[in-house]
């Protein structure tokens, strides 16, 4: 692992966290993955389901019928209904949607933010690099929650607190991988030939560095994404991410879990969306590094 | 009596990501006691897992096959995990590759040499500091009882090393491997290692020295065998064996030696010889003469070079020229400030004092957009040429990004690899994929682009095998007559210094303590540290 | 000495990221939409009489660089202001609580560590294809669901179901079990994949295979080589670890019914009781710089070759 | 209503209980209370000078009577004797007049200075047994004030001398049937018996001493979790039990599940006038028909809910039965109504629009304060309106900053409110009165507010019905300014080993612990 070293301790934990996910098993090439193509099926189900959720849920998710409330999963309802008669199957097709645009644009937040810091922290002088990776230890010092809850005392939940919060809470997680990997660019042999063919610098950074440091980032995105959206679960759960009646997965839980004894589909299910999604977002994440790492060394 | 160690017909396969591996296809040798046996060969050889097999550690997924494995008597081959506990460091000691690393940062000097005599409850838990302290006192570590309580980093490589020979012997093991106990330390040390082993003989255990480098070898093994893709090609007492080489593989490997002997000659290609007819010396073909220097046009003036980290001064008052068409070579132990020199010239670090004249132009101290319209005439290429590869490019972006854009770049590009001997299929291949040797090409293509005045080569063939050593070498003897570039050539090893430079710095400490055309300063050494370093270095006692 | 400034300069680094992170929240805060007044107005009768007491009694009429000199001033002085919603000082209303969140916390901690080095340890080598393939999914799995979906579950099975844990509160030994387990059940599954992957990797290195050539077990080598350099990456979770203890903290108490910051928390972020949720926000920096520096340090100490002048 | 015959058997003295309780009280000091869910905490060590019967008539506790002139402006009560705070003070005529200037001192409890004591000038000790108020203006509500947790009577050593007076704690003691000896903040309150206790109130089923030796409150704010801990015998009581899960409690035969109305103000949805859509009459009127509120009901609460017709309680004396099934559910009715007030036209997501406009309301709830399953009700509401009539409900449950200010802002058309105030009419006079506290359908007629002010003068039981029955015409007849929904209840679900467990009469609360007893 090359883009992993840091100058702190701190910054190596980030780093190890994200860009070195444990690889159990280094495994063959070309042997059939069942994980990966399960993880694969269920990603393109999901986005399918982002996009076009009445493809696979023709219902509007929205509809109560209250006669037809917690209805246990049957024919008529094959995931059961929740308590005012919606059902639950619809919901967590169309749910797929909202936790993907919280999880997405949370991670683009955190990694647009986290790149150009980075980059900026890295190819900075020593004192505005200082500066900068203390305001990311700073930012960092805020548990997710509590930078959520934060955030919201200001602004109010609703999705776009979420949002925010996620964004900012993972950010200088992003940005100490890119700081790092920068540093490490920066003082790689490759850059330093190039000064010797006279490249000025402008065109080293956008010609060497630039494309060396981002060339993790994706990977980064992907399980960060899992991780945003595993985030968003939790702080709907407290009543803080999107308001009703938005098929939500975190909110579905939070609401779920007052019927837990007569209903648990309620929970159950949005729940099982949630796992489902952050660990084949995991597994599909981990592979593409392992790719990427093979391609580095 | 039956040898101490015998190995008969050993296979070691590997199932790879990539296919079955055959590390090792039918080795046979043997090992008495009191003997020293030495295994050379080239990278990958499978020197390695022959030593590690003969411990049972061959490794992961490795699948062992032998008519006979007999250590000290015993049949080892259907040995369990715990019957070869028995065996390691008590009956046969392994000194690991990669001295360096070898032993455990987190833990200090004493307590990994101890960690044999606790294994097998050799001396009890109270006696055991003072027999560490003897061990590393044994392996001449000086101040043993301070060098106990270090961490490895505090331990320079030698005495690294050298405590991890005192951690394989203090089992008192009836044979020692050592794996490559000098690769990456300097000749001074070296020396002081192979002595050291040759020690060990004395107390009648027995010795299997393996390394890539028969000169190294060649001055206290007994018997050498030489190792080729898994098989021994050839084994024999070692005077004879450097004197008449059999195997075309081993001549070979004794032709691709460079030293004062080589100059101007081919390392690479030996003259043709015909099987079954014996040649008892090694003919080598002529390099192209030598670019004429004249001495008074100077393509660098390098004065006063200074350079400090910290409190630390690296580089003190060096101050030297290259003429056109000259190779200066550089020498100097690890740490001596040879690559901090090479960083100065180029113009990559700034030095506190001396200025750097290039091409009669102002090369230090100024600013570098004044610099880089001169950069084109002065290149670099350094030892680790994958390193200086941007990761994303191909052979062909990598040698063109030193080139002016023009429609027949392309078509240049393949010139360039065509002169350093690379065919056009390599073309769009990544550097990553190529061996160690065609990487080095790739560089060399990259620097000679620009057709520059002059190259800075920092140890450009150090990391590679004496054979590829040798290609390469040629390859920059050919390239300079061509075009009569000069070259500052940096080497921590005498002998390719001595085969390829016209003159030579010897730097101690960051400081230049000799300097002059190779032939006076290596023949007739004024200072005591170029005569020390000359000393130590082993020479194959091979006729030319 | 070296080492003494070393630990020096990441004291004082420490002390300018908790500086940092105090002003941020006070700033935040003080962004914040609704007048301080409404938050302590809450849901009770309000009229200008009411209004302008208020005002007085919390000194709410001074400029804002007043106030936030004051806030930094009572910070260093150790005091924490007064609760809008409770009425008492703030250090008072945490500190009650402070003790059953720390003992959740660091019996979560400690449950999860030993659980994660126990499994990474077990499994980790070449030979246990099995247990390992198992372990690793089941971390995954751990790793991926929402900590209170597994607290839900727990509760809902041991505690209601089949009556072997009480409910909640804190009410003893037996009431911490299913909150610790459920705070450490993700906490295990993320080190162990870090530690068996620290193992692994320190398996490769050329020092186990120096001490393997000596006879050594292949257990003891484990645990006395690999393990420690295993469990330094580990060390740099700790900030990590941290936060997920805190924000767990917040979920656990809240599915579970107990009590501690988590729900002070809450409650004060849902009714803006602002010198709480500030409170909150620095102790908690001030925690993760302490921990961070902690491991850092730790970190000097356990790694030598950082001590390097 | 306390069932014929108690399953616990004969009442007996001695023993412990558990009760799960929804809500930590902010404060232990009655003198602040603020919320209702705290309520029966407070009877258990506090007591107030007067309280209600079952029939809302009031009735002496710690006073033994009382007096007003004619003209309503003076009260004279007399003080019951040989009664003592649990920290030996005794408790008089001074005792009161201190509890009474205490509550009137800047900072202290601005509400309850500011409403209940609007009209408080003077009190005087006349002699160790009989206080004087006298007041700037008729108030009948002050007598509500004496029979409420403010006006409960705190001893005068610990106004002096709390650590923390303004929130409670042991040190805050009052003459109640309990002591309160442990405070575990986030976890519980203790309370052990008081031995001297012997002045229970008339509303009370026995005299002396409680029964129970001591009970433990447990702060169990998941409905879940305290279900789960009743049925699984970790406590004894809970209260605050969800509809959904009321079966799990009838369904089992060692538990018992009792329910009771609040008094007060139900729960309704008052409409903002100020500005579009609801300045419409029709709009109004049609959002109501819009809702089929028996529908909706059943499926959020299972069949539970009492529907509420008016603004107050259907438990309140003042409550105007004439309102029952005078309007709601026509959706005809509704789509008629809105056609005519110009939202005729629906856009592609089927919402009626009016000049390109959609027919948009919000609703903002602060999520601290919401309880009973309101956001799901909110959402029921929300599909209803939309699937009837195309209206859009827009709800967002936020914190209690965001939502003053979007009062505060007027960017609000609905706002939901009920209140568990003794008399109904004191709620009545935040909510409706031009001035009023919470005056958020921000009406001002000066109809309504005379109609107000009367009440508020009217000591006549018969006349005061007939003015607020009158008023409630106007609010939900006339005016529609109101969605009524539900009357607010408290349910008990109880151990059937546990007896005694009663609502306080009127209030509609649970009772505090000294009724209760435990078989053995
Ligand atoms: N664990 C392993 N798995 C797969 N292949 C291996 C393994 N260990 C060694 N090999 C392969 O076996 C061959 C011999 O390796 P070995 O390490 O013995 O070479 P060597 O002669 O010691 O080379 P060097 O001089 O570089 O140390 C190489 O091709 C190597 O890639
Ligand atoms: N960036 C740096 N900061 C501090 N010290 C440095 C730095 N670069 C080099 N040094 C120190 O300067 C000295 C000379 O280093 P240099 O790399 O020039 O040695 P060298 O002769 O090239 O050695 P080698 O043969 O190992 O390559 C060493 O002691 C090294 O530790
Ligand atoms: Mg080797
Ligand atoms: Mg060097
Ligand atoms: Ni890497």
């Amino acid at each position: 692992m090359t883009v992993t070293l840091g100058t702190t301790p701190t910054a190596v934990v980030a780093a190890t966290l994200v860009t070195d996910p444990p690889a159990p098993a280094r495994r063959r090439r070309g042997r059939p993955r069942p994980g990966l193509l399960a993880a694969g099926t269920y990603l393109i189900l999901l986005v399918v389901a982002a996009v076009v959720p009445a493809l696979l849920a023709p219902g509007d998710p929205l509809a109560a019928d209250p006669r037809a409330a917690l209805t246990a999963p049957g024919a008529a309802h094959w995931l059961g209904t929740d308590q005012l008669g919606r059902d639950v199957w619809t919901r967590v097709v169309h749910g797929a949607g909202h936790s993907l645009t919280i999880g997405l644009a949370a991670t683009a937040i955190a990694v647009t933010g986290g790149v150009l810091l980075g980059l900026l922290a890295g190819l900075a002088h020593r004192f505005a690099d200082e500066a900068l990776s203390r305001s990311f230890d700073a930012l960092s010092a805020f548990p997710l929650l509590l930078l959520a809850l934060l955030l919201i005392t200001v602004a109010g939940p609703g999705t776009a607190s979420l949002i925010v919060a996620i964004g900012i809470a993972t950010l200088p997680h992003h940005a100490r991988v890119v700081r790092a990997q920068t540093l490490l660019v920066r003082r790689a042999g490759y850059v330093e030939q190039a000064v010797s063919f006279g490249l000025s610098r402008p065109r080293l950074v956008l010609r060497h560095v630039l494309p060396n440091v981002i060339g993790p980032v994706p990977v980064l995105a992907v399980i960060g994404l899992g991780e945003a959206i595993l985030a968003a679960a939790g702080l709907s759960f407290l009543g803080l991410g999107p308001q009703p009646p938005s098929p939500e997965w975190g909110a579905m839980l939070s609401e779920g879990r007052n019927y837990l004894q007569v209903a648990w589909w309620m929970t159950v299910l949005p729940g099982a969306a949630v796992t489902a999604t952050v660990v084949a977002l995991t597994v599909v994440g981990r592979h593409w590094q392992a790719r990427f790492d093979g391609r580095q060394h | 009596m039956a040898p101490l160690l015998a190995v008969e017909d050993l296979h070691v396969t590997f199932d790879s990501p990539t296919g079955v591996v055959e590390a090792v296809r039918g080795v046979s040798f043997t090992v008495g006691a009191g003997e020293c046996v030495a295994v050379v060969g080239e990278s990958g050889s499978g020197k390695s897992v022959t030593a590690r097999t003969l411990v049972g550690l061959a490794g992961a997924g490795a699948r062992v096959r032998a008519a006979r494995l007999d250590l000290a008597d015993r049949d080892v081959r259907s040995y369990r995990p715990r019957d070869w506990r028995r065996v390691r460091g008590r009956l046969a000691g392994l000194v690991t590759q990669d001295a360096l690393v070898a032993l455990d940062p987190l833990r200090t000097v004493g307590a990994e040499v101890g960690e044999v005599l606790a294994a097998h409850d050799i001396v009890g838990r109270r006696e055991r500091a003072g027999r560490v302290v003897h061990l590393l006192d044994e392996v001449h570590v000086p101040e043993p009882g301070r060098r106990a309580r270090q961490y490895p980093h505090q331990l320079s490589g030698g005495l690294r090393q050298r405590a991890l020979i005192a951690s394989a012997i203090a089992g008192e093991p009836a044979l020692l491997i050592a794996d490559e106990p000098t690769t990456a330390l300097d000749v001074t040390v070296q020396a002081q290692i192979l002595r050291l082993l040759a020690e060990r003989r004395a107390t009648g255990a027995g010795l299997l020295l393996i390394s890539h480098d028969l000169a190294v070898v060649a001055q206290v093994a007994d018997r050498v065998l030489v190792m080729r893709d898994g098989r021994i090609v050839e084994q024999g007492p070692t005077g004879r064996l450097l004197r008449a080489p059999q195997h075309p593989y081993t001549r070979q490997l004794l032709a691709a030696v460079p030293s004062a002997s080589s100059r101007g000659r081919r390392l690479g290609e030996p003259a043709q010889v015909r099987d079954g007819c014996a040649v008892p010396v090694l003919r080598r073909t002529p390099l192209p003469a030598r670019p004429v220097v004249r001495p008074d046009d100077a393509v660098l003036d390098a004065v006063g070079l200074t350079r400090r980290y910290g409190p630390h001064t690296v580089v003190r008052d060096v101050s030297f020229r290259v003429a056109r068409g000259e190779t200066l070579g550089l020498v100097g132990e690890s740490g001596s400030g040879k690559s901090t020199i090479a960083r100065l010239v180029a113009g990559l670090l700034a030095a506190d004092a001396g200025t750097v004249t290039f091409e009669s132009a102002r090369w230090s101290g100024v600013p570098e957009r004044t610099r880089r319209p001169l950069r084109r005439r002065l290149q670099l290429i350094c030892q680790d040429p994958l390193g200086s590869f941007d990761p994303r490019y191909t052979v062909g972006r990598v040698v063109a990004e030193n080139l002016d854009p023009g429609p027949d770049r392309t078509d240049r590009v393949l010139a360039l690899l065509h002169r350093v001997g690379l065919g056009p299929d390599l073309l769009h291949r990544h550097p990553r994929s190529l061996s160690g040797g065609q990487r080095q090409r790739v560089a060399i293509a990259r620097a000679i682009a620009p057709r520059p005045s002059l190259i800075i080569c920092d140890e450009p063939v150090s990391a590679l095998d004496v054979s590829i050593q040798a290609q390469v070498l040629d390859l920059l003897g050919e390239l300079r007559a061509a075009d009569g570039t000069a070259l500052l050539f940096i080497s921590h090893d005498l002998g390719v210094v001595h085969h390829l430079a016209d003159r030579v710095l010897v730097l101690h400490d960051g400081v230049v303590v000799e300097q002059g055309p190779v032939g006076d300063v290596f023949s007739y050494p004024r200072h005591d540290h170029t005569r020390s370093l000359l000393d130590a270095l082993p020479t194959l006692v091979t006729a030319g | 000495m070296s080492l003494l400034r070393a630990v020096a300069r990441r004291v004082a680094t420490g002390l300018v990221v908790w500086w940092a992170a105090a002003t941020a929240a006070y700033l935040a805060l003080l962004a914040a939409p609704g007048d301080t007044v409404d938050s302590i107005v809450g849901d009770g009768a309000d009229t200008p009489q009411i209004r302008a007491q208020i005002i007085a009694e919390w000194g709410l009429d001074r400029p804002a660089v007043g106030q936030y000199l004051d806030y930094l001033w009572r910070l260093a002085g150790g005091d924490l202001g007064r609760s809008y919603l409770r009425q008492r000082p703030v250090a008072e209303v945490i500190g009650e609580q402070l003790a059953p969140t720390a003992t959740l916390a660091v019996t979560a901690a400690g449950l999860g560590v030993l659980l994660a080095v126990t499994v990474a340890v077990g499994t980790a080598g070449r030979r246990r294809r099995w247990p390992r393939r198992v372990s690793s999914g089941v971390e995954l799995l751990l790793v991926s669901t929402p900590s209170f979906l597994i607290g839900i579950v727990l509760l809902s099975v041991l505690s209601f179901r089949y009556g072997l844990f009480p409910v909640a509160g804190d009410q003893g030994p037996a009431a911490l079990v299913l909150p610790a387990v459920t705070l450490a059940l993700p906490i295990a599954g993320l080190l162990a994949q870090v530690l068996r992957d620290g193992l692994d990797r320190a398996w490769d290195e050329p020092f186990v295979l120096t001490a393997r050539a000596r006879g050594v077990r292949e257990r003891t080598v484990l645990l006395r080589h690999a393990l420690r350099h295993a469990l330094l990456p580990a060390v740099t979770l700790a900030g990590w670890l941290f936060g997920i203890l805190l924000g767990g903290a917040v979920i656990v108490e809240q599915v579970f019914g107990r009590p501690g910051l988590g729900q002070v928390t809450l409650n004060a972020v849902t009714s803006k009781d602002m010198p709480v949720v500030l409170a909150v926000v620095t102790l908690s920096a001030a925690g993760y710089v302490v921990v961070n520096t902690a491991a850092d340090l730790t970190y000097l100490l356990v790694d030598p070759r950082l001590r390097r002048s | 209503t306390t069932p014929a015959v108690e399953a616990a058997g004969q009442p007996r003295s001695g023993g412990a209980l558990t009760w799960a309780v929804e809500t930590e009280p902010i404060t232990l000091n009655p003198h602040q209370y603020a919320q209702a869910k705290a309520r029966l905490l407070v009877w258990n060590s506090f007591e107030a000078l007067l309280t209600y019967d079952a029939r809302g008539a009031l009735v002496p506790w710690l006073a033994t009577g009382w007096q007003v002139t004619p003209d309503g402006l003076r009260y004279t009560l007399s003080l019951r004797a040989a009664v003592t705070f649990t920290d030996g003070t005794p408790f008089d005529a001074a005792a009161v007049k201190a509890n009474i200037d205490k509550l009137r001192e800047p900072g202290y409890a601005p509400a309850v200075a500011a409403v209940q004591l609007r009209h408080l000038k003077a009190v005087e000790v006349v002699d160790p047994r009989t206080v004087r108020l006298t007041l700037t203006a008729p108030d009948v509500l002050i007598l509500d004030f004496l029979a409420s947790p403010q006006g409960a009577q705190v001893s005068p050593r610990s106004l002096r001398e709390a650590r923390n007076l303004k929130a409670g704690g042991v040190d805050v003691v009052g003459t109640g049937p309990f002591v309160l000896d442990r405070y575990v903040p986030g976890q519980e309150l203790h309370y052990r018996r008081n031995p001297g206790y012997d002045w229970a109130p008339p509303t009370a089923t026995h005299t002396g001493p409680a029964h129970l030796d001591e009970i433990t409150y447990r702060f169990l704010k998941e409905s879940a979790v305290r279900v789960g801990a009743l049925t699984s015998q970790q406590v004894q009581l809970i209260e605050g039990v969800p509809a959904t899960d009321q079966p799990l409690i009838t369904g089992n035969p060692r538990l018992r599940l009792s329910r009771q109305l609040n008094s007060g103000s139900a729960y309704s949805y008052y409409l903002n006038v100020s500005h579009a859509p609801f300045d419409d009459l029709r709009v109004r009127q049609a959002f109501r028909e819009a809702v089929d509120v028996d529908t909706v009901l059943a499926s959020v609460y299972r069949d539970t809910a009492t529907r509420a017709w008016s603004v107050v309680s259907p438990s309140s004396p003042l409550y105007d039965k004439r309102l029952e099934g005078s309007y709601g559910g026509d959706t005809a009715r509704a789509n008629r109504l809105l056609d005519q007030a110009g939202w005729a036209t629906r856009d592609a997501d089927g919402y009626r629009t009016r000049a390109g406009r959609r027919l948009t309301v919000r609703l903002v709830q602060a999520a601290p304060y919401v309880r009973d399953r309101r956001d799901v009700l909110a959402q029921a509401v929300q599909a209803a309106v939309k699937q009837s009539a195309g209206i859009d409900l827009k709800v967002s449950l936020v914190d209690q900053g965001t939502a003053q200010q979007a009062f505060a802002r007027n960017e609000y058309e609905v706002f939901d409110n009920s209140r568990a105030d003794t008399d109904a009419a004191a709620a009545l006079n935040l909510l409706l009165h031009s001035g009023g506290g919470i005056n958020r359908t921000r009406i001002n007629d000066p109809q309504l507010d005379r109609l107000l002010e009367a009440g508020q003068a009217t000591a006549d039981p018969t006349r005061r019905a007939a003015g607020y029955a009158d008023l409630q015409q106007r609010v939900v007849a006339d005016q529609a300014l109101a969605l009524p929904l539900y009357a607010p209840a408290d349910q008990i679900a109880a151990s059937t080993a546990v007896g005694g467990v009663r609502f306080e009469p009127t209030a509609g609360v649970p009772a505090s612990a000294y009724d209760l007893w435990i078989a053995r």
